[in-house]
């Protein structure tokens, strides 16, 4: 189908929490061509402060209904106005765009590490894997208890292990340091998250030799590589994080 | 039916909407979003002779009703273009106008001439007004002794047609509209972004890696429109305006104001369809108004006592 | 307690928010909102030696995060001031300074005179700036000989602060500013309006009856901010930036660029408050991040390698 | 009281028809100081398009309710944003803004003009004369039938005459065609609406030498007279539409 722009329709809008969300969005055409790690490029009317949209990755694709999912944090102005968006209200978007995760075979031992909101791409990226018979380990990281989400939904993709800074439920203290890491020796590594954690993530990989996929938050006009403005400094020089990423295999960045 | 072409010289354009440069990418990534032949032209990112990687991230801010960038004319240099690039959009029926740009007069040159050889390309674009590289750019178009040397050199090799990209951040646009006309340029375009910075309160320190950019967007749009003015009524070549165009509406301003094309730069980002979606605005306001040419409205202001 | 204060030379202000002249009227409006003795500072509207009615209607058009006016300096003339304003505006616990304005260097030297005998009044902005006249204004801060002469003739005659208002309007702003330092001033102010325009295309007419205006608001905002860090790392004179701030983060952001302090203006048209509500941000601002003294802010970003 | 500004709560907005509405707000103060033919400054949030505030006269004022009533047309952005406000929604306004109408005293003879949504500063004047033992006729102009508007509250503060241009109701043509005009000597004329249409009110009054006061609509920035934006040339130079009207006595206007 290729990129393309087009207002959808919201099915809901699930309060998670004060501070996230998740808009269920009716797909027009066809989504079979949403891959796991793709984003959307959102809209927002209806504020003086939002002049560029703001990218959002695919949380959930639902190919029988037809419907798909953001997953989102208030963050500022923009996402404070997605937040308060209602069933039946329309959202104009340009998707899908980027790069996706490769998705591992059958018997790869795979873990996926999120934290925050960074956790939104790993949901299908583990569904997809699913398809194809395999359960990664996940390995989700939070600020504290309070900002625990959709753990469940993760448990239907594969084992979940918790970390919260506080220690207030799982292994307090960052991703890198959950036991996790000690014991298992996984031959492919996911991630998403805020850039200290993914750094941490990613020298964990580089000195395991363990093959490693990022995906990058970087900021962005336009979404669809004209603007050159969301570059990664990577080996092939400066690449565009909305054509050439979001997702990185993390040989090709300079980390 | 309503006529929309318009002429640089004998260069024909079949409308006056085309794209601004650093901002349509090659053309080719609007593909999927529609038809690009239908515009008018367009203009691609800005080329350099060599590879050049462009300025560190973060190179992007948003501001009120605009943004700044400090991409710094990234591209692969003129050798990929050709090899790569130029066989994509070649076939385009649409022309096809490139951004030149360099650190020195030689850099120009060298690349105008071999601009000049690539059968469908019809025009250059002399962006001497850059204002997010070290050396070359905005310091070309603010300097009026530099501007008048770099666009004489260029159009000693250049045989097509020449447009000269204005730099808004001097203190008489018509000074250089007019270098630029006496050097034999067969048309000026402007503006270019104007020089701005923003700050992250929060981190205490700049938005952008260079500290200063260059704003595009709407909020610029009334001194945009300023400039094209005056600069319409200070030189006969054709004019194209750009600056924060968003709408038809925004075209209209422009071409009311004396401008004979636009560019659509930011919007694109925010609209990928954008600059089709104002051509067909333009042409039914025509429609309404019964304008049969669209001749008729640029510079109308300037003409009627109003 | 935090503290906000900051001087020009021996004149002491409690705190760094001002109002920008022309947005304020004569402060007495404001009465009704807040306490303007909360303020730092405030600027009357601009003030000439005759009455004078400005330029015809319409004066004004909104635009992206902006608005263009073409008032054109109307004001009733350096005697109404002084018999009807003065009085009035005298006892307020701040710094209430007037901005000044003429056609002919005699104007703003006659007209300094009479300002430096109103013993409430410690300083004065000489408003070489002004884009909505037809002598005068701009053409003497966009041109650095006129610029530097009546600069100069003013300093000779008025013996209190002499704060010089800048035009953006120019290729470079920090040859202004240098000149004004040289020249003796005690400080510089910036940006005044950019020029800018606007047309009602349903009309196909121009928005102002002047055709051109100047531009204000969010909008100028990042063009601003490059301004005042600009020559704010080029004179030692401080400072005192605006343009576009509406809330504390704005000011903020001039501050941290080296802004000694700052002006609020068309923000006043939509929030009469704006100016105290930003000098109730900073302050929070401060006590957050645990700063004490504003002038820890004051060029942070140019201070520290970030 | 004095010039306030305060976030309203709307109680109702109530649409006439597909353009015209009017929106009823809680007062947080005592009203008693709004005068007819003053306004208010509404900021329209959620607009980007609407930087500056919107001039709205006050319609209606129930000084037992403390509530008070705006009665727009959807002209563009700003208004379009208003007519989709709704019930519980706060309104930014600074108010009272502006001059008044001179209420007229019992026994003079009083025609109120109004044209379009010209006619909203003029039922609560008509409201103050009734108050005086004084009940007005009542010229109302409007496009056509379908525009016809609120004529039953106007109908409570006097004699009601249409016009419509096309005729289709009351008597074709502009209101100072009406034959209330030849019929009728007026003391005193006070008009609101289109410029063309005070115009020609005011040149029937100069002509007829009768009293007349005409509410202008000039673009505002700032509404409180700090600007200078409005301006009205008068006999006595230019003067603030905002702060010296926007209600002028036609001897002050160079018309
Ligand atoms: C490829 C990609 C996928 C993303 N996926 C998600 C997601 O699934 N869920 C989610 O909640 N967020 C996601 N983000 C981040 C999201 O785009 C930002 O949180 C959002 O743009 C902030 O907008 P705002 O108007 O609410 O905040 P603003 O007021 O604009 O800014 C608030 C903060 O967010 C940061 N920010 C602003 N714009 C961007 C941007 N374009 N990219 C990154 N950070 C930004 C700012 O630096 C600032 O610190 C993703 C970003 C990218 C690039
Ligand atoms: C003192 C005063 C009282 C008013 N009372 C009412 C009222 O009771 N009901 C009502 O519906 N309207 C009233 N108006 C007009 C109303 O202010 C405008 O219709 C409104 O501002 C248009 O805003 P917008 O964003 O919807 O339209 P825009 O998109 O801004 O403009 C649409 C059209 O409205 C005109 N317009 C824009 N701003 C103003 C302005 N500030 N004043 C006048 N015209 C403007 C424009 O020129 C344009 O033609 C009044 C105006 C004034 C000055
Ligand atoms: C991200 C970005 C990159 C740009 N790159 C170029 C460029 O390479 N060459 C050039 O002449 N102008 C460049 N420009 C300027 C635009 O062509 C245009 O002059 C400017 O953005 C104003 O128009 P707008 O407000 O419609 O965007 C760039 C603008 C943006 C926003
Ligand atoms: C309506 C209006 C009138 C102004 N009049 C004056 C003036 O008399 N003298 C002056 O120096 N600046 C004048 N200015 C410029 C402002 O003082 C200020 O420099 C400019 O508006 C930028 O700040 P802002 O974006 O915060 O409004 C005026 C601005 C506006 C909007
Ligand atoms: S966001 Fe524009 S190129 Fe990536
Ligand atoms: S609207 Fe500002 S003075 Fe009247």
């Amino acid at each position: 189908m290729g990129k393309r722009t087009e207002d959808l329709i919201i099915i809901e809008n699930k309060h998670l929490s004060p501070e996230f969300f998740i808009l269920e969005l009716s797909g027009k055409d066809n989504l079979a061509d949403f891959r796991p790690g793709q984003f959307v490029q959102v809209r927002v009317e209806g504020s003086p402060e939002t002049f560029l949209r703001r990218p959002i990755s695919i949380y959930d694709v639902d190919f029988v209904k037809n419907t798909f999912k953001l997953f989102f944090q208030i963050a500022g102005k923009g996402t404070s106005v997605l937040s308060k968006l209602k069933a039946g209200d329309s959202l104009n978007l340009i998707y899908p765009l980027g790069t996706s995760f490769t998705v591992p075979e059958k018997n790869e031992k795979v873990l996926l590490v999120g934290g925050g909101v960074g956790i939104a791409p790993l949901l299908f990226l583990g569904k997809c894997m699913n398809e194809k018979g395999n359960i990664p380990d996940i390995l989700l990281g939070f600020r504290n208890s309070e900002r625990i989400v959709e753990v469940d939904q993760f448990r239907e993709a594969g084992k979940v292990f918790l970390t919260t800074e506080d220690g207030s439920v799982g292994e307090k203290g960052f991703v890198t340091n959950h036991s996790l890491l000690l014991q298992t020796k996984y031959d492919k590594i996911f991630c998403c998250g805020p850039e200290s954690m993914m750094k941490s993530v990613a020298s964990y990989c580089r000195k395991n030799s363990i093959f490693c996929e990022v995906s990058l938050e970087n900021l962005m006009a336009c979404g669809f590589g004209v603007c050159l403005c969301c570059v990664a400094d990577t080996v092939r020089g400066n690449l565009c994080s909305c054509i050439d990423g979001p997702v990185f295999n993390l040989n090709d960045l300079k980390w | 039916m309503v006529n929309l072409g318009f002429s640089i010289g004998d260069l024909y354009f079949k409308n006056p909407v085309l794209t601004a440069s650093g901002t349509f990418g090659n053309g080719t990534e609007f593909d999927d979003f529609f038809d690009v032949s239908r515009l008018g032209g367009i203009l691609l990112k800005g080329t350099t002779l060599e590879n050049r990687e462009g300025n560190p991230y973060p190179r992007m801010a948003e501001t009120p009703s605009g943004m700044l960038n400090s991409v710094g004319l990234q591209n692969k240099g003129i050798d990929y273009f050709e090899s790569e690039i130029y066989p994509k959009v070649k076939n385009y029926d649409t022309n096809v106008i490139v951004n030149i740009n360099g650190s020195y007069i030689d850099d120009y040159v060298s690349l105008a001439e071999r601009i000049n050889s690539l059968e469908n390309i019809p025009a250059a674009e002399l962006n001497i007004s850059c204002p997010n590289v070290k050396m070359g750019g905005m310091a070309f178009g603010t300097n009026p002794v530099s501007a008048r040397e770099v666009i004489r050199e260029v159009r000693k090799v250049y045989r097509k047609k020449l447009i000269v990209k204005l730099s808004p951040n001097v203190t008489s646009i018509i000074e250089f509209a007019r270098i630029a006309e006496d050097e034999g340029a067969d048309s000026v375009s402007l503006i270019n972004t104007l020089l701005g910075m923003a700050i992250d309160v929060s981190k205490m320190k700049p938005s952008l890696a260079t500290i200063t950019g260059g704003l595009s967007g709407p909020a610029v749009k009334p001194v945009a429109l300023r400039m094209v003015w005056q600069v319409a009524n200070a030189v006969k070549i054709p004019v194209i305006g750009m600056g924060g165009i968003m709408t038809a509406t925004d075209a209209l301003e422009f071409m009311l104001a004396g401008a004979s094309a636009v560019q659509v730069g930011t919007a694109s980002f925010i609209d990928p369809q954008a600059s089709v979606k104002i051509l067909e605005g333009i042409e039914n306001f025509m429609i309404q108004k019964g304008i049969t040419d669209i001749g008729e409205i640029v510079g109308f202001i300037n003409r009627k006592s109003v």
